[in-house]
């Protein structure tokens, strides 16, 4: 066993794939991540978890003088998201295979796609700010917080990015290889809580 | 390896070690240490400061209630004083002394790693609570102290019916403590499984390792609940939301319920690291092996979870539907087998076995004794009905004391006597300890059986005082006197072991004969634990000599010695196969830099400054980015 | 037993019996019951600490045991028979708390709840109106004008349906010795049955934390027969009394000319405030101030001139009357019949 | 039998074996509660819910999968204890796993059913 791989000094294509083939369980920064995103998900869920709770408080949901939020352009916003997890899982594959070119490239693709995502729901979050407030009834409380909540890990995940290729840019390394690979399961983390949130969001009007 | 390594290969290999892992000196060295050991005794330290504070404040409403109708606190000050007593002990003392202390010093030392897994984000959780605590207290001194309770119901909690900043210093203070709590766990996750010494299979794991894996899983999916609940109530004190402002939609019971979501899991949080102690020294004493090791093990990981399902157990007055208060109940009633399972454990390995009375086996004992108690008269909360009588009375405050001073102080105390010879090097002495362990346990039984008496005879809890006519005032004159002798008690062992810290005998490097892995380094133990990655063949690895001889010969060949920077090894999660060496970051200023810009941005929130508290966030992560640029190999 | 043990025995037995005698009287205790509720309560308390009791002496015995077997390995008679111990951890570890467990799952969370839980409205007889204030009890009874605070008048060996609601915080109303205690939470309209089997005092208390004053918002369930009720109920219902000599109406007008009027009601007068009790016949109650006070004139003067020193926090600003003037007010108070 | 033996997915049996009768248990948990609070709230009012029906339907559910879960864990504990020594890979860690198992599914099948049974008999949305 004395040829045990010393994975942290591994840098440069070939010595990532070296690390990445005999490795015998997932690193640590993977476990990080993980149980990262299990808060996450259990701190959104309890987010949704109270939508449903308030939602069976009210005869009538949403209230008067609020329409049922618009489904068509949400949908498509949260379908758009959730395809940059092929990119980002792509980035996962092509760093575990220690080529950082197309590791960057995948990443910038699904950091702009993203960040597009995230202005367009700031807009329609202004919108919705315009027709009903957040300070006026239990109903807008909950529908912003939820909303805005969402948009921060959003926002979050973009910093990662920002980050990660700000990392990438002095080449490959173990540690930076699984910092890749850690943002694309968050990513995938944020794109299904997307589908949770917006079906919880719509569910008057579905 | 403390054993007296002739060989000189194996010296030199010693010497590489320790220039290596050598720490810096002096408080630089303290403020920026990532030394899973030196962030325990912070820990230690600052979770005793505040057990003081919180015990000032118990005996400061132990006194007001001598009597009946005394002044020695107006209604006011008694509020924010019991309230700041519930706090202190849960948020500050027994939780960070039981998972800060304990847990960061000695789960490395039982797994055989040389520290966790993330040593940057061990002192960040550390320099997060010390924060959090500085920012709670800070509004007890400037006179903004919270004063609705521990659990903080709404409306009592709302801007209406409590104006001032007191609750707002409540709120952030414990999302911050729950972000360092949060971090702290998933550390002890990932080290738990994945930085085991090879060998160490999960059947092969300290009893020690599950509590503290329970309850690691425990807080990791409590506290975000937590913070969504004090997250809405922020909302609706500083920017108008209704989250639970019935006249606009909102439910005063929505905080009930996220509360003790997290409540409830809490509660187990602080007995389940008090279990890991007690299953580590009744062994050591008693010198056989744990009775039915894997129920006991089952046990603690079995509480962890079904500590998720009983929460409304504490709502049952509430006027929820008999259908919902049944599925609480039948949970609440499951939940009791673990404790049974581990109790008869004990008590079974303490009869079959040669026990030795010393003082940490006399805190067990005494701990066995209360949990008794305190499990009992927690299963007659199961009963519904009896819980609708008795909720909100002293019963329920003597069955809480019974089974958080009782059951989860004592064998903290308990293992302050039994790790003092490893942590210091030297022994504390054997008979105050055993004055004190007898002073004390006099003196909590006196404080708090009384309690049940009280709450049967209708006297309700939070009371800053109580007329004379109702039969109380003997039970409450016997729990103050109780109190002060629970006091003397305490005064009484840190006595001890601070006399002992100079004048206490050298102990040696195992003066117990103990089990577990921490008994084979020296004391205290060089700052990389082991000079060789140890073998593993049981979960009583001190107990095993073969596996012994077997690290002297691997430090002579240079196996698993891993002298070539600050490594340790990492293995698979169930089997603990050795999968690779990993590169561990050394000392950091980026954990207590990051410490810091949280709290001016939780200062700001408090102040309603949102554009400062966003250019602090912004701060923080830069911080983050910079923590990031140095790798741990071009440490 | 040699006689010194004998006679320690006997002390200890009776300490343990004054300690439970103790706890059966004081007018508020759970030990106490007056109605099938809390009986079914308390009976099913003392066969919880019987059980308690057994696990607990058993576990203490083995401890004992373990204590004086310090210096021999295994068990009494069996040896060292790892099999055997495990066995009995899995057996009274297990087996037979889930045994006890079940039973008390069912009786608790089935029998004696059918007796505590809400009543079917159609079962009662009458129903009040209790409101929880931030530190008093406000009392109505539908279907009549009648409102009094703090001391509940219910008729005897009645099913009586009350609704707990509050105007601000979360209060819990709790009298032990007719039922057990129902929270009262802003929004929701939950009920508790009381039924005292025969007539008598019941004394009760705020058990939610719900302030500085949560200690002093205690208040009293008289159980009258019938006929006196009725009569109790019809002189609520109606409004005061005329004041019948000139320092009475004296006293009325100070009353309602002053700070008193924009918090309380006398009905019959112009007085209609929403804030404190109502105190159209504040003589007939014992009490002032949620049983924080004698109804006395001492007190009642006391109270009036400075709340702050008898309850610190209350809500009643002190009133500042001329000496002829707070005479005719005290006089016109305790009029009020 | 020892060319059954290692047909039999042993890592599956332990997993199962552990984790079947807690996660069924959470189900039956959660879909228990959500039609409570969905029917005894102010919503309730608009609606009626088959709150006993799915309760019934979650009790069996979850039932049966703790009773899958329990046999899961007795197969791989009786595998391993008929296997001679070494045979099989890891065999004191499944062994430990499979007694763990054994425990935890007998205890949430009895969770299962006295939360199941309990709420089936008791009326529909009583304050309590």
């Amino acid at each position: 066993m004395s040829a045990v791989t010393r994975s942290t000094e591994a840098s440069g294509g070939a010595e990532i794939r070296g690390v990445e083939r005999n490795r015998l369980s997932q690193p640590n920064g993977w476990w990080g991540i993980v149980l990262l995103i299990a808060t996450e998900a259990t701190l959104l869920l309890a987010i949704v978890g109270t939508y449903y709770y308030l939602r069976f408080q009210a005869t009538q949901w949403p209230p008067r003088g609020i329409a049922a939020p618009s489904v068509a352009l949400p949908l498509v916003m949260m379908g758009v998201l959730l395809l940059t997890s092929v990119p980002m899982q792509l980035a996962a594959v092509a760093t575990r295979a220690g080529r950082v070119g197309p590791t960057r490239a995948l990443i910038v693709l699904a950091m702009l796609v993203q960040a597009g995502y995230l202005a367009v729901q700031i807009i329609l979050l202004r919108n919705d700010l315009l027709d009903f407030s957040p300070a006026a009834t239990a109903y807008g409380s909950i529908y912003f917080t939820m909303i805005v909540a969402h948009h921060a890990h959003v926002a979050i995940g973009l910093l990662l990015d920002v980050g990660i290729l700000i990392r990438l840019i002095g080449g490959l390394t173990d540690y930076r290889a699984v910092g890749v690979r850690a943002i694309a399961l968050y990513w995938h983390f944020v794109n299904l809580m997307a589908i949770i949130v917006v079906l919880t969001q719509l569910s008057p009007s579905l | 390896m403390a054993t007296t390594t002739t060989t000189t290969a194996a010296r030199a290999r010693v010497d590489r070690l320790e220039r290596i892992w050598e720490e810096r000196p002096g408080l630089l060295g303290w403020l920026t240490t990532t030394d899973h050991k030196r962030i325990g005794i912070l820990y230690l330290f600052t979770s005793l400061a505040f057990f003081g504070a919180g015990g000032v404040e118990a005996l400061l409403i132990r006194t007001q209630l001598l009597g009946p109708d005394k002044t020695v606190l107006t209604p006011q000050q008694y509020d924010a004083v019991f309230t700041m007593h519930g706090v202190t002990m849960i948020f500050l003392f027994v939780i960070p002394i039981s998972i800060g202390a304990f847990g960061n010093y000695l789960l490395p030392l039982q797994i055989g790693a040389r520290d966790m897994a993330f040593p940057r984000l061990n002192a960040l959780s550390f320099w997060m609570f010390a924060a959090s605590g500085i920012f709670i207290y800070i509004g007890l001194a400037v006179g903004q102290a919270p004063s609705a309770g521990w659990f903080n119901y709404v409306p009592l909690a709302s801007k209406t019916y409590s104006p001032n900043l007191g609750i707002d210093f409540y709120a952030l203070g414990l999302i911050f403590n729950g972000i360092s709590s949060t971090v702290a766990s998933a550390n002890f996750i990932v080290t738990i499984f994945k930085l085991r010494a090879p060998g160490m299979s999960l059947n092969r794991m300290p009893l020690f390792c599950y509590a503290f894996l329970a309850v690691s899983f425990a807080l990791l999916f409590a506290l975000p609940v937590l913070s969504v609940s004090l997250i809405f109530l922020e909302l609706d004190r500083q920017l108008g939301f209704h989250f639970y402002d019935i006249a606009h939609g909102g439910d005063p019971l929505l905080w009930q319920h996220l509360f003790w979501i997290f409540g409830h899991p809490e509660v187990y949080i602080i007995i389940l690291p008090a279990f890991g102690i007690a299953t580590s020294i009744i062994p050591t004493f008693v010198r056989r092996r744990m009775v039915a090791f894997p129920l006991v093990a089952l046990a603690e990981l079995l509480v962890a979870f079904i500590g998720f399902g009983v929460w409304a157990h504490h709502m049952f007055a509430t006027g929820l539907s008999t259908a919902t208060t049944v599925y609480f109940a039948a949970a609440s009633l499951v939940i009791v087998i673990p404790s049974g399972i581990q109790l008869f454990a004990w008590i079974m390995t303490i009869v079959t076995g040669t026990p030795e009375f010393k003082t940490p086996l006399l805190w067990i004992v005494g701990f066995i004794v209360f949990f008794i108690i305190g499990g009992l008269s927690g299963i007659m909360f199961a009963a519904i009905p009896f819980d609708q009588q008795l909720t909100d009375t002293y019963f329920v405050v003597a069955h809480f004391h019974f089974v958080i001073f009782g059951a989860a102080v004592f064998p903290i105390l308990g293992g302050l006597h039994y790790w003092f010879p490893k942590v210091t090097g030297r022994m504390y002495h054997e008979g105050l300890g055993k004055v004190s362990f007898w002073l004390t346990f006099t003196g909590t039984m006196v404080t708090f059986f009384p309690m049940h008496i009280l709450g049967l005879l209708g006297m309700p809890r939070r009371n800053y005082t109580y007329p004379r006519d109702m039969g109380w005032t003997g039970f409450n004159v016997l729990e103050s006197i109780g109190s002060y002798v629970l006091a003397a008690g305490l005064v009484l062992i840190a006595v001890n072991l601070a006399m002992s810290l100079r004048r206490g005998a050298p102990a040696g490097n195992d003066p117990w004969k103990a089990p577990t892995l921490e008994w084979a380094t020296s004391s205290p133990p060089p700052p990389y634990n082991f000079a060789v990655i140890p073998a593993v063949s049981s979960p009583y690895a001190m107990w095993d000599p073969e596996d012994r001889e077997k690290d002297v010969r691997n430090l002579e060949a240079g196996v698993l010695v891993l002298e070539q920077g600050h490594e340790t090894p990492t293995s698979t999660v169930v089997d603990a196969e050795w999968d690779e060496v990993v590169e561990m970051p050394s000392d950091s200023p980026w954990p207590i830099s990051l410490a810091l810009a949280l709290s001016g941005m939780f200062a700001m929130l408090l102040l309603a400054h949102w554009v400062t508290a966003g250019v602090f966030l912004a701060f923080a992560a830069l911080v983050l980015l910079a923590w990031h640029s140095k790798e741990p190999q071009e440490a | 037993m040699t006689g010194a043990g004998r006679r320690h025995a006997v002390a200890v037995i009776l300490f343990a019996a004054l300690a439970l005698l103790a706890a059966g009287c004081g007018d508020q205790s759970t030990l106490s019951p007056h109605s099938k509720a809390s009986r079914d309560i308390a009976t099913l308390w003392w066969w919880m600490l019987g059980a308690a009791g057994v696990v607990f002496f058993g576990a203490l015995f083995l401890l004992l045991l373990g204590w004086t077997r310090r210096r021999k390995r295994g068990l009494p008679v069996f040896g060292e028979d790892e099999g055997l111990t495990t066995g009995l951890v899995v057996t009274f570890g297990i087996a037979v708390p889930v045994v006890t467990l079940i039973a008390l799952f069912v009786v608790a969370n089935f029998s004696v709840v059918s007796a505590t839980q809400a009543p079917k409205t159609a079962s009662t007889a009458m129903t009040i109106q209790v409101i929880g204030h931030q530190w008093f009890w406000e009392v109505r009874y539908p279907g009549t004008t009648a409102v009094t605070a703090n001391e509940i008048h219910i008729p005897a060996r009645t099913r009586v349906n009350v609704v707990a609601t509050t105007t601000d915080v979360i209060h819990s109303l709790w009298v032990p010795e007719l039922n057990r205690k129902i929270d009262m939470i802003p929004g929701h309209r939950n009920r508790v049955l009381l039924y005292a089997d025969r007539p008598g005092v019941y004394r009760g208390q705020c058990a939610e934390f719900c302030g500085p004053q949560h200690a002093h918002m205690s208040m009293k369930v008289f159980a009258q027969p019938p006929d006196r009720f009725r009569a109790w109920l019809r002189n609520m219902a109606a409004p005061r009394r005329a004041p019948s000599s000139p320092e009475l109406t004296r006293g009325e007008q100070v009353f309602v000319a002053s700070a008193c009027a924009s918090c309380h009601t006398i009905r019959g007068t112009s007085a209609h405030g929403e804030v404190g009790p109502d105190l159209t016949h504040l003589a007939t109650r014992t009490t002032l101030a949620a049983l924080t006070i004698p109804n006395r004139r001492g007190y009642l003067g006391g109270w009036i001139l400075d709340p702050q020193h008898i309850k610190p926090g209350a809500k009643m600003p002190a009133i500042a009357l001329g000496g002829a003037d707070f005479q005719a007010v005290l006089d016109y108070l305790q009029s009020l019949r | 039998m020892s060319a059954t033996r290692r047909k039999l997915p042993l890592d599956a049996l332990q997993w199962f074996g552990l984790l079947g009768a807690p996660l069924a248990w959470m189900t039956q948990f959660l879909i228990g509660l959500s039609f409570q609070f969905a029917q005894c709230n102010a919503a309730g009012t608009t609606w009626s819910l088959p709150v006993h029906g799915w309760a019934i339907a979650a009790l069996a559910a979850a039932a049966v999968i703790g009773v899958l879960g329990l046999g899961a864990a007795a197969v791989l504990y009786r595998t391993i204890s008929s296997a001679d020594e070494g045979e099989i890979p890891h065999a004191a860690r499944l062994r430990f796993m499979s007694i763990l198992g054994l425990t935890i599914s007998s205890l949430f099948i009895w969770l299962i059913l006295m939360a199941g049974l309990g709420a089936t008999f008791t009326d529909r949305c009583v304050q309590s």
